[in-house]
């Protein structure tokens, strides 16, 4: 095929154009209401032809659409993948029809990509552990680690993560540790009931993977009176994640700006398009493809009551969202209108 | 034709309208069973062996907490099941309904969040929200004539892309009302629960004994006094039971939890709203008749497209019921609500309960009985295992053993060789 | 004679590329059994369901006491008052006998279906039909014999005050003793006033209730007698050739 | 009892034995459609529709790559599809066949990382891993008697675990092999593929015209000449416009791609394979008599437990296909392949074809053309919308129109009213 | 008198707590016709089915040739030479008359089906059976009228070279002719030296083709007599009441 047909901004119609897939909108709920609006902005600044579609979560499905969008010009493709050799197929492919590819938050090992522009997530992990560890202290505390999804890479990760931080202490003992299938926050409450039933309710922190999951222990606690008293950990900084840390049923979670991390993608994207070399602040090792993997990597935030403000500010959640109801109070109470 | 009395002779139904003895009865019943005619008996016997397996495997199982924990959980996918129960009755299947109670659910938590309304007002815009989808579903099914499958297939898909449009922004809606957030927190007061259950009890002992002299006095086939007697004794104190047990304190010392959880009331209530439509009413008289032989039904006069889309629409409304007790359980109504597999499991339950998916057979209790054996599985599993792949396959064989038990004692010896 | 009750005018059904019926005009008159006589596969069954609603016509008049009327489903006939016991009984195999006996039509009390009433007339009903050797009313009807499943259809047609019964083969199944009080009560109904219309393939049982004979051949009405102006070997001619002697279908019509 | 042989009257099968006039023929034809009778007229036609849909709004839709795309993405679900067709014919569901495509292609990929074997041997591992899921399942439907249902819910389960304990958490085994890798990306040579089209096509009309001939010969019901010849030049020159289009280039002109992808020529294969299996063997004819009445087959003397048994290993070993075709497609297997929706578009694809859930009927082909539906859904839509909800929406809404197309025209005027 | 080819000794056979079949004595001798007598739900097609291997026996024993068998299913049976007519037909209505009649014994050449000899046959055979206004032997038999479908059964059961053919009421819902032709067909079957049981409630045909009456009375064997030793009224009261003077169950086994 041709590009001349493509209906692009005039700027940017001879640099192609760029295709991004996200993963999937139940792991989180950052792709379709965080990253795909940064994203947007991004390119429409920079003036390119883009397309943005989300996989369902379906590795084949992000199979499918990467060939239905390299069927239809696009000539960079970034990629959120749903695992490790996933993504290395797509970008093999990709790369044998003369596409340029791009990781974008998780690093493909063993793939093809051009450049990896990404948070951390063994870091995330850590940072979450580290956010706990601090709001327990330095006391005894048994500690149930609620992981995502089994199936998805970044879980095991995340989990990996935090382990490394909290393993270390001392004074912490695992009492139960089970993965949420599909991240989903229904089974979530149940899982985290049974758990927490089997020890008697002996429980002084959690480690729950991500906001969705911290909601439904915090459910579960307040049910048994507990809420406030038993840290939890979250991720993403989703309007739910916040308004649990303003509220003090939830210890922390972590902000990745999507603002940042889109920004950065369109303009390795741009660059690759026009031919360009695209500016990087370091390279990642593919443990796996044996290789350097030329990045941008930016700071994964841990948020905790003190900070929900720089969120807010940041443009990463809108105080109108998370101050609604009963809500309102506590953001009067951390300055933020 | 009725108006000449013919004198009924011995042969003729004399069996029938004799009252039996109680051996008699008990020969008749024990035969009855082994002709593979069971009822509930099957599915009951799963859940008890699943029971006794737990309890003997994990000491927290039978505790009274855990017991509570069990009867929160159980909540959603009973009603689900029992809101397929219907289109199950018809031969056909709503792959929807979960996601249907997801997106009711939703907005029953807007109307709440965004709009302040009163939770009966909310609740009854879920409600209604689930009655306008199934009956699109139904309306489609019945009239058009494509398969429920996949029409409720593409509505499983649509109504995902409803449900994430719905939630937006923000990613998930809490559940901001203390009533609704309560019904699976908080607890019946200790008197009240009290008061209900023997409430309930003589209503149901009245009854029984009620309809039995009714059959009676009419020379119509009854079971022998003892024998029911012995059935409304052994019901009440059941249904006693439930507050003993429940009144006790199973929180901690600290912070006592004690009361029937309000979701057991709600689960009740519908059950019985559902046995008395199924067995009492015209409308669940021809959801069995257009279930076994649509075309009888037909012939008999029955509006079979009206029955269709009523089944779906009653279904949706169970399910808009179920997926608001459920973002009541999870706090919130977030994009995967009543997706996934919840509506296979709510299936499955129906059918380990005793209902068949060939429609015509079936009943409300089944799919309280299956959900309540699908919400064991759920609740004793993580007190089991652990790792992630342990627990898929557990899951899968402990479904595989309770099925497996009612099957095999649902197996017609009939039919077997000699 | 009386003006019939119904009447159908030059109905014609195709079942896809099969013509079933041709032009067919057929009455049923008050107080007469019709005997619908015929071959296997010349229409009879597909004629009833016609009338019944169960099929629609693809042309021809549908006329009930002289006035054509809209027939679109059973519903309709039955609300004009007619019962049909159709050949392949159309029983719901799940439901018990008094459950299908009152199908479309149960009795209720406050609202709520009246059991008692109905298991006592249901056991009047088939007990006036000789019915024999069934063990309880709350069988399920797929537990029959297939004589039991027949009384049942039967006593499922006869429990209304209808104005027409349609019985198509209604002792195919049936004992001796049962095709007695089923041939009794064909004619007991026609004496009340009722149209009835018999199908049969038993010449002697037609003979014995019938006051008119109509004989269908390959789908075209051969012959529409009274049962009086025929013997015998005429109908088993008229049914096997289309033809006897004067009677019949015109030579170039077969 | 055939010794006699009465000499046919004329109204006894004349018009069976009869040649019929093309006029004649035609009008029998739209006589049987009109009376509902169209096999897989109308799922074509749903297909059509889409497909003009689809090229009006997108200007993509019909380029040469996309249509190459759509062949190779359509290539799993079509297999998986006509999998289930034994299946669903005997009336029965296997839900377990996504994950077992899954864990057999799990199987196939190890034996080729961890044991280096041949991919001929790795794939052979795999069908046989689905053989012997298939026959698990179809044992306990089949001889236990539980529901299918239910069964294949629990291996739905339990196969996930057995995929995630394969691969361990978040993990994912790569497809290391040349040929199966190449099975979804390659394209059979420029030379090759005429030469198949050719040979196919030759095959095709030699076959149909010598069956005419017997049929004539022996006296038997057969369709006038003409039909015959205009039949068989029609498709003859379908298959021939494959090569014609696929061995043009369709890549960039830096990166040639032309020929016809692999895949079409295995699912074409397992087309013909199925197709003469449910038509020209005492097994097929046995799933659809099992399917149309159980019990008459039964007294037929056909071994009811083998059948069923059987169609649950076939079912599974088209899902290992499926699955091993999936994997060369994404390149690797991972702890969801086969799990998700993907056995629910599965069975939406055969039933939107036109096989019915209720059993007894359906063909091979109509899993394809379902199958090809489904996937051009899939393949159609990212070039029409973008965000999430929009994509389910759609996805939904097109489901249902494709559907809605097919009950439509499948509807029986012959039950209707005047 | 001949050993019989098949017999029942002693057989039991109940449904859950209904009790169907009382010590029930049962013989068919080759090459004689007998009658299987009884009312309405008198366990005559439960008996065709104990025989067919349908149903297991909860006692007593099943004799071919004098040697005790072991009999698990149809297949079984089928094996031994016994072809079955049932009363409820049983056919697959999505198949075709051809696919229907030749069911489990389909005729193969290389393997694939042989279409073309099975329908050559089918065709044949129907023939025989004065089979008329069937349109195409490649209907499906959901759509052929309740003659034709029993013709079909009859067809399917009369293609092999069996040694016992049991006819459950096969002339049921037949017309004139077609009757006449199974009732010749029978004899014919029994004049080859087959034994063929013939089920039926029309006693002028019993008569006229049976050498033996075997009468049920609610589950119990009344009598088992040649026919030339009964007279209809006999018959009709041994059916209706068990007893006819001499003859049937004694008094206190009523
Ligand atoms: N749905 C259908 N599709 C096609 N042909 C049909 C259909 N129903 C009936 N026929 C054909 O129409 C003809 C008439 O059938 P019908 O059932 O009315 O016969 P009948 O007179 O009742 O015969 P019988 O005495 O055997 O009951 C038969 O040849 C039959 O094969
Ligand atoms: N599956 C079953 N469950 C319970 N009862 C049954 C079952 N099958 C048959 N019966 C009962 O057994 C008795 C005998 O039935 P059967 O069908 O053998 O009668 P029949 O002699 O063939 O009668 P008909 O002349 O009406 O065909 C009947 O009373 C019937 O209700
Ligand atoms: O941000 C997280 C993402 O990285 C993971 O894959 O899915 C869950 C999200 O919370
Ligand atoms: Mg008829
Ligand atoms: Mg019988």
């Amino acid at each position: 095929g041709s590009d001349s047909e493509d209906t692009g901004t005039d700027a940017g119609s001879d640099a192609g154009k760029i295709g991004v897939i996200l993963p999937d909108t139940k792991s989180s709920v950052r792709w379709e209401n965080a990253d795909r609006p940064a994203l947007e902005d991004a390119f429409d600044a920079a003036g390119v032809d883009y397309d943005i579609q989300n996989a369902e979560g379906d590795a084949d499905r992000m199979a499918q659409i990467a060939d239905s969008m390299i069927a239809d010009g696009v000539t960079v493709l970034a990629i959120v993948n749903l695992d490790s050799e996933s993504g290395a197929a797509l970008q093999e492919k990709a790369a044998s029809q003369g596409v340029a590819t791009i990781d974008y938050d998780r690093l493909t090992l063993g793939g093809a990509a051009d450049y990896y522009v990404s948070f951390d997530n063994n870091r995330v992990g850590a940072l979450q552990g580290e956010g706990l560890a601090e709001c327990l202290g330095e006391e005894e505390a048994n500690l149930i680690y609620l992981n995502g999804s089994p199936t998805d890479n970044n879980a095991t990760l995340f989990s990996a993560g935090a382990h490394s931080v909290l393993d270390e202490v001392s004074s912490y003992t695992t009492v139960g540790e089970q993965a949420v299938p599909d991240w989903d926050p229904d089974q979530a409450v149940t899982i985290f009931e049974q758990l927490y039933t089997k020890v008697d309710g002996d429980v002084d922190g959690v480690y729950a993977a991500n906001d969705g999951l911290a909601g439904a222990v915090i459910s579960i606690l307040e049910k048994n009176g507990r809420a406030g008293q038993v840290p939890v950990t979250g991720q993403d900084a989703t309007v739910e994640g916040l308004q649990n840390i303003l509220a003090g049923t939830q210890c922390m979670t972590i902000y990745k700006s999507a603002k940042e991390e889109a920004g950065a993608l369109a303009d390795v994207a741009i660059a690759l398009a026009t031919g360009e070399e695209a500016e990087t602040n370091g390279t990642t090792e593919d443990s796996e493809g044996g290789r350097d993997v030329p990045s941008i990597l930016l700071d994964p935030q841990p948020i905790t009551a003190d900070s929900v403000k720089s969120v807010i500010d940041d443009g990463g959640a809108s105080a109108s969202d998370v101050c609604t109801g009963s809500f309102a109070k506590f953001c009067d109470k951390a300055g933020i209108s | 034709m009725t108006s000449t009395k013919p004198e009924l002779a011995d042969s003729d139904f004399a069996i029938d309208t004799r009252t039996s003895t109680v051996p008699e009865y008990l020969r008749a019943y024990l035969g009855r069973v082994r002709g593979g005619d069971m009822g509930a008996l099957p599915a009951v016997l799963g859940l008890v062996v699943l029971g006794i397996v737990f309890s003997v495997t994990t000491e927290r199982f039978f505790s009274l907490l855990n017991i509570s924990n069990l009867i929160v959980q159980a909540g959603p996918i009973c009603l689900l099941a029992m809101g397929l129960v219907p289109v199950l009755l018809l031969g056909e299947i709503d792959l929807s309904a979960g996601v249907a109670g997801g997106t009711s659910a939703g907005f029953t938590a807007l109307a709440i969040v965004d709009h302040g309304q009163h939770w009966t007002v909310a609740v009854a815009v879920g409600l209604l929200v689930g009655a306008l989808i199934g009956l699109a579903v139904g309306a489609l099914v019945a009239i058009l004539g494509i398969p429920s499958f996949v029409v409720s297939l593409a509505f499983f898909l649509g109504l995902q892309g409803v449900l994430l449009w719905l939630i937006g922004e923000g990613g998930s809606i809490r559940v901001a009302d203390e009533v609704l957030r309560g019904l699976t927190i908080n607890n019946v007061g200790v008197t009240a629960g009290w008061v209900v259950a023997v409430l309930v009890a003589a209503v149901f002992a009245g009854g029984t004994l009620w309809q039995h002299r009714q059959r009676v006095a009419k020379g119509l086939q009854h079971p022998p006094f003892p024998v029911v007697v012995v059935r409304v004794v052994a019901i009440s104190l059941v249904i006693l039971a439930v507050p003993f047990l429940l009144n006790q304190n199973r929180g901690r010392p600290t912070f006592p939890i004690q009361g029937i959880p309000w979701v057991l009331p709600v689960v009740v209530v519908l059950l019985l709203v559902w046995t008395f439509v199924l067995t009492r009413t015209t409308f669940g008289r021809y959801l069995y008749a257009v279930g076994g032989n649509a075309e009888a039904a037909r012939r008999a006069g029955v509006n079979v497209v009206r029955i269709k889309v009523s089944a779906f629409v009653f279904c949706s409304m169970m399910a808009a019921a179920s997926g608001i007790v459920q973002a009541s359980y999870t706090g919130k109504v977030s994009a995967s609500s009543g997706g996934g597999n919840v509506l296979l499991y709510a299936v499955g339950a129906a059918v380990i309960g005793g209902v068949s998916l060939f429609g015509g057979r079936g009943r409300a209790v089944h799919a309280v009985i299956g959900g309540l054996t699908i919400a064991t599985i759920a609740n004793g599993l993580p007190l089991l295992v652990n790792e992630s792949y342990a627990n898929y396959l557990v899951t899968g064989g402990v479904l595989l053993v309770a099925a497996s038990v009612d099957a095999l004692s649902r197996r017609r010896r009939s039919t077997a060789g000699v | 004679m009386t003006e019939p009750l119904l009447a159908l005018r030059g109905v014609n059904k195709s079942f896809g590329h099969v013509h079933v019926l041709h032009d067919v005009d057929f009455d049923v008159h008050p107080g007469q059994v019709t005997a619908l006589v015929g071959d296997n596969g010349a229409g009879k069954s597909t004629l009833v369901k016609v009338i019944a609603g169960i099929y629609g016509r693809d042309s021809g008049q549908y006329l009930f006491e002289g006035r054509p009327v809209d027939v679109h489903g059973p519903r309709d006939v039955a609300d004009l008052g007619v019962e049909v016991v159709y050949q392949d009984l159309a029983l719901c195999d799940n439901l018990d006998i008094v459950q299908n006996m009152f199908l479309g039509r149960e009795t209720r009390r406050w609202g709520m279906l009246d059991e008692v009433d109905m298991e006592t007339r249901a056991r009047e009903t088939l007990a006036s039909l000789s019915v024999r050797t069934v063990k309880s009313v709350r069988q399920s009807v797929n537990s029959l014999s297939g004589g039991q499943r027949q009384t049942v259809a039967i006593a499922k047609a006869v429990l209304w005050n209808s104005r027409i019964v349609l019985l198509d083969e209604p002792t195919a199944a049936l004992g001796v003793a049962q095709t007695r009080q089923v041939l009794d009560l064909v004619r007991r109904l026609a004496d009340r006033g009722l149209g009835v219309v018999l199908i049969s393939h038993n010449m002697t049982d037609v003979f014995e209730v019938a006051d008119r004979i109509t004989a269908l051949y390959l789908g075209r009405v051969a012959a529409d007698v009274p049962a009086t102006d025929v013997n015998h070997a005429q109908v088993v001619e008229l049914i096997t050739a289309g033809r006897s002697g004067a009677l019949g279908l015109a030579e170039n019509a077969l």
